[in-house]
């Protein structure tokens, strides 16, 4: 068994708006005169530290995790695993 | 006739729930520990307001995992009345129970304040002894009040009429104004603002009948049969 | 974290021997300014601190006071300045957490949370902003979370808060007399601590808090978890109803250290502890770091064997960490172990009484000359002046703060934030009405008249609801104590507020002191903070609509006291003047006026006038109400004075009435038999906010367009810049 | 000028607790038996779309909009900061 790092990315879907990267973008970089940034959007991360066999079960497990406790809504949210060498 | 109220760890409303259930309106009720089991005798089953776990991950996530909501599941399916408030309305969502999604308030910042309900069907449980139509003062107080369903989700809760109440104005950005839904049969019910909190005249010394007729109707529904 | 040369030597002969490294920690902890007062201890003696409601027990954080019928309420007030001026989110929430314990400490149930903000200017100043933003936020997530409502506060802007933050926070407790804790512990009872576990957090921060701010030193960061602390409330009075807790203490600043020696020291009991059996977050702490370390949550409980059970059968529900951590000795030793090694072994009196000091005071030297007034540039246009003041920070309506914060759960708010002071219901048809207010701009003018002002300010508050002041709570906060000129000042506050509650029979059931309040910029102006906890007997006022044809009445006189005013500083950016000063004999029968007229259900509404003066407050109760007002200030009592004056002026003792018109010889009655100064100013209606002299419009403003500047502007700046 | 996609991660710095992780992994991950996972923690990830010369501009960029903007409290909290080709 090795221990590794899994991050667990969550963000709205595509399509559903994101007022808080929105306000980021609007009141803070562009009010500060940061024009080269045309898009800001937020998510959430979760670090799962995790003893798996091998990266590929790592990803799988934290993926069934994430799926049944509903770490992220399917209705809104979609969810990007990457695995890590801990 | 007897009325479940559910704690979860973090839940902040029971009490007030459960003051106005029976020292205003007279119910017989019991508070429920979120391990424990719901007795088969119970009539409605009541999900107050807070912040289970703290609101951590999103609100309702992990509450809606505790080994009380599997009770709560069969006794909705039994057709039992069951209402969530607030953080009861999101475990709902999160259990399932409900459709759609609370998301954060587009101003992005917990809102108190009062505001006005339009009452959108009056066949539920809960709203039974309310107008089609009529207007509601109540408070909301919440971070993540925003309802959100995808469009073909909202044509048929439109169609088997799930929708409760609207905000008379847009309040949080949620989709068509809605501030509550039920399920299918009708018989769960979940609203983001806080109807114990405006069903006492010392408290909204202008209107508080309405709030008062969610309680009165809930009154109707289950004790007529005992 | 060290103690000054003379504090190691006071220790040694103390002791008679060299302290051990541990020692000295805990030492240097509880000697700090923050944990012992010593520099103003002896002065706050002073302060009247018994009355007949005041119920005092040993041990105690918060003030109880008798409310009838088997009920108490319970009080505390604090700051978290240092913390939140690096970490305001982290540092205002955590500050809050902070005040909840000591209210929970005397076994009441924390029913209400107030705050007072105090930044930089925010109009100019991202770092200000930046720093109110967050805090804001710290407050909202922890006290929503907790399902304590949040009911009301002040926010002040002022360039003597650049680069740094006042964040004070006091809480309400409510309970039943027979249930609160009776401290007392012997022999063989058991210590638990109960919470969240230690870790290396806040090490160091009660000694930081008595340091001026530098960046060198902001190491002392507290993340907050009010999950946690909602859980150990809950579970706290749950062993509280079940007769678990001989005695409590929380744990806050000099975290165990400071618990432990505090709790052995109030009771006349040693205690023996030992460090490993403290649950930590981390595994290598040394027994210095698990002594002083500043962890937020945590409660220590003394109890016994038999009783432990049960304890811990509460902990488990609540899922929450409880530790046995020691018992209880007849020795009077502090005894703190590592396994069988012994870390400190030291009398607890010596612990928890550092030496204290009498430190020199002197009359600051700008005080000479800061009453003269210079020529001020005319104001061309009022109505234009007005609209710009509505819309300035200190002036604006703070909804976009309390809107923030759920003032509503409980059920108990009856009158909510947004108006004077707000009310809650309590279970034996009585209702509690509460207020803090303070005012460093008439204090830096004015040490002493500018502190008895915050304290009229607030019972003024209070008094507009309905409420008798039955307990007042002071906060003082000041720079560097080393400083004779910025002693002397606390000194002179502290005088005026001891005369003040003193002459109207309020005692002062808590307080606290914040000194060093300082960046390199400078000290901070003194910011006394007071706190008023006002009691109705039967009903408040309740919320009536303002008609057409109402009539507006002012009691009280309009005073030349410019200084410290908002017109001078905002309008005029000029610091100086003569600042309100409070008569005594007026400021009471005027208070005792307005009870009784509301008593009598002669009064709609009733309004203090304070900050921005009489056409700040009139506009106020427009806006709030919707309606317009016609008003003469021809009328208004006092000297005759220049028409800026009159309408700005920040005189003390004055209160708005709104009454319909019938009602105005049964007032004038009870106004007369007491030689109260009063006049009829105007009458409400129409769509404007009209002030007039001798016929001539001064101000013409639409109620709406006010309303929304005044209600929109502070959200406006804040988020949108 | 090429559009990147710049991901940032803001999470408390090591040592300073999280309550959160720790709350998601008690009493939902561990309650769902899953055992294998050792630890979680949280972070909040912001994903910038910039126009800049090159990788290395952008990342500079980035970091300088968000010590530039407060977007996170260095006393409390660790940035990361991640180029992609968008
Ligand atoms: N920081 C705050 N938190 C909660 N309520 C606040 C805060 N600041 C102001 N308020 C509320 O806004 C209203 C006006 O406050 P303030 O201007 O301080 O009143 P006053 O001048 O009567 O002392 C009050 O009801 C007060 O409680
Ligand atoms: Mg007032």
């Amino acid at each position: 068994m090795t221990t590794f790092d899994v991050h667990v990315i969550i963000e709205n879907k595509p399509g559903i708006s994101d007022p808080e990267g929105e306000t980021i973008l609007h009141d803070l970089v562009l009010k500060g005169n940061h024009s080269a940034v045309s898009k800001i959007k937020t998510a959430k991360m979760l670090k799962f530290t995790i003893k798996e066999k091998d990266k590929k079960s790592a990803k799988i497990t934290v993926q069934k995790i994430c799926d049944e406790l509903r770490i992220y809504n399917p209705m809104v949210s979609k969810v990007t695993i990457d695995v890590f060498d801990a | 006739m007897k009325v479940g109220v559910v704690v979860f760890p973090g839940s902040n409303c029971d009490r007030d729930m459960y003051h106005v259930l029976t020292d205003v309106f007279k119910f017989n009720a019991e508070y429920f520990w979120h391990e424990k089991g719901l007795p088969k005798n119970i009539d409605a089953v009541i999900l107050p307001g807070g912040f289970s776990y703290g609101d951590r991950l999103r609100s309702g996530a992990i509450a809606a995992h505790s080994p009380i909501i599997a009770d709560v599941r069969k006794m909705a399916e039994k057709g039992i009345p069951i209402l969530g408030v607030c953080n009861g309305f999101q475990i709902l969502v999160e259990a399932g129970l409900l459709p759609g999604a609370l998301l954060k308030n587009t101003s992005l910042n917990f809102m108190c304040g009062w505001t006005n309900l339009i009452v959108e069907n009056n066949k539920t449980p809960f709203t039974n002894k309310l107008k089609l139509n009529q207007k509601i003062p109540i408070p909301i107080a919440n971070g993540e009040g925003r309802y959100y369903v995808d469009n073909e989700t909202l044509k048929k809760l439109k169609k088997n009429n799930q929708i409760v109440f609207r905000y008379s104005e847009i309040v949080n950005g949620s989709t068509d104004r809605i501030a509550g839904v039920c399920n299918e049969s009708g018989n769960v019910v979940g609203m983001m603002p806080h109807p114990e909190r405006a069903a006492e005249s010392a408290i909204n010394p202008i209107d508080n009948k309405p709030s008062s007729l969610i309680f009165e109707s809930l009154l109707d529904t289950i004790g007529v049969t005992n | 974290m060290s103690l000054e040369p003379q504090e190691l030597d006071d220790l040694t002969s103390k002791i008679g021997r060299k302290p051990t490294s541990t020692e000295l920690q805990i030492v240097a902890a509880e000697w700090s300014e923050h944990c012992s007062y010593k520099s103003s201890k002896k002065h706050l003696k002073m302060l009247p601190m018994k009355g007949r409601l005041v119920i005092s027990e040993k041990g105690y954080d918060s003030g109880v006071l008798d409310v009838g019928d088997g009920y108490v309420i319970t009080a505390h007030i604090e700051s978290h300045n240092h913390p939140s001026a690096v970490e305001p989110y982290g540092g205002a929430a955590t500050g809050v957490g902070g005040v909840i314990r000591d209210i929970l400490s005397a076994g009441t149930r924390p029913i209400a949370i107030f705050d007072g903000l105090r930044f930089g200017d925010i109009e100019k100043d991202l770092q200000a902003r930046w720093l109110f933003k967050n805090a804001v936020t710290g407050i909202a997530d922890y006290g929503n979370c907790l399902g304590i409502p949040t009911i009301g506060g002040e926010v002040e802007f002022d360039e003597c808060y650049s680069n740094y933050a006042l964040v004070d926070v006091a809480a309400i407790g409510f309970g039943k007399k027979k249930n609160l804790i009776k401290n007392h512990a012997k022999k063989g009872n058991i210590v638990v601590l109960l919470g969240g576990s230690t870790g290396r957090d806040g090490i160091g921060g009660s000694q930081f808090a008595s340091d001026s701010l530098e960046s060198e030193n902001r190491s002392a960061v507290q993340i907050p978890d009010p999950f946690i602390e909602k859980l150990i409330i809950e579970a706290i009075l749950e062993a509280r109803d079940q007769h678990l807790i001989n005695a409590m203490k929380d744990l806050g600043g000099g975290g165990l250290s400071c618990a432990v020696s505090e709790t052995a020291d109030a009771l006349s009991i040693g205690i023996e502890m030992d460090v490993d059996k403290v649950h930590t977050r981390e595994s290598d702490m040394s027994p210095e770091e698990i002594m002083v370390s500043e962890s937020q949550e945590r409660m220590l409980i003394v109890t016994t064997d038999e009783k432990l059970k049960k304890l811990q059968i509460i902990c488990k529900k609540f899922r929450i960490a409880c530790s046995v951590i020691g018992h209880v000795t007849t020795n009077n030793m502090m005894h703190v172990k590592k396994g069988k090694k012994t870390c400190a072994n030291l009398p607890t009196d010596v612990v928890a009484n550092a030496k204290l000091l009498d430190r020199p005071s002197k009359k600051p030297a700008y005080l000479e000359t800061i009453e003269q007034e210079k020529k001020l540039k005319p104001v061309s246009d009022y109505s234009k002046m007005m609209l710009k003041f509505l819309a300035s920070p200190n002036i604006a309506s703070k909804i976009w703060v309390y809107g923030q914060y759920d003032h509503e759960v409980g059920i108990r708010t009856v009158v909510k934030p947004g108006k004077d002071a707000s009310v809650l219901r309590l279970d034996n048809g009585k209702f509690l009405s509460a207020k803090i207010d303070g005012n460093p701009k008439h204090c830096y003018i004015n040490p002493r008249e500018g502190a008895i002002g915050c304290f009229e300010e607030a019972c003024r508050n209070v008094v507009c609801t309905g409420a008798k002041p039955i307990g007042m709570l002071d906060h003082l906060q000041f720079g560097n104590p080393e400083n004779p000129e910025i002693f002397w000042t606390f000194l002179e506050s502290l005088k005026g507020l001891t005369d003040f509650a003193k002459y109207f029979e309020i005692p002062c059931v808590g307080g606290k002191v914040s000194l060093y309040n300082e960046t390199p910029s400078g000290p901070i102006k003194p910011t006394p903070l007071i706190g008023i906890l006002g009691l109705i007997e039967k009903t408040p006022i309740s919320s009536q609509i303002i008609s057409p044809g109402d009539s507006l009445m002012i009691i009280g006189d309009t005073k030349d006291e410019m200084g410290g005013s908002e017109y001078f500083e905002y309008i005029h950016k000029f610091i100086g003047g003569k600042c309100p000063v409070v008569n005594f004999k007026e400021s009471k029968s005027n208070m005792n006026i307005v009870l009784e007229l509301v008593k009598n259900e002669l009064l709609k509404a009733a309004h203090d006038c304070s900050k921005g003066g009489l056409a700040v407050a009139i506009s106020e109760l427009c806006m709030t109400h919707k309606i317009g007002c016609k008003v003469s200030l021809d009328k208004v009592p006092g000297p005759k004075l220049d028409v800026d004056r009159v309408l700005f002026s920040e005189s003390h003792s004055r209160y708005l009435l709104v009454f319909e018109k019938k009602n105005l010889k049964k007032l004038e009655d009870i106004l007369k038999k007491d030689k109260i100064s009063y006049s009829v100013l105007g009458k409400f209606g129409g769509e404007n906010i009209l002030f007039s002299k001798s016929s001539k419009p001064i101000i013409d403003l639409r109620v709406d367009k006010a309303q929304k500047t005044w209600f929109n502007s502070l959200r406006e700046l804040v988020v949108h810049g």
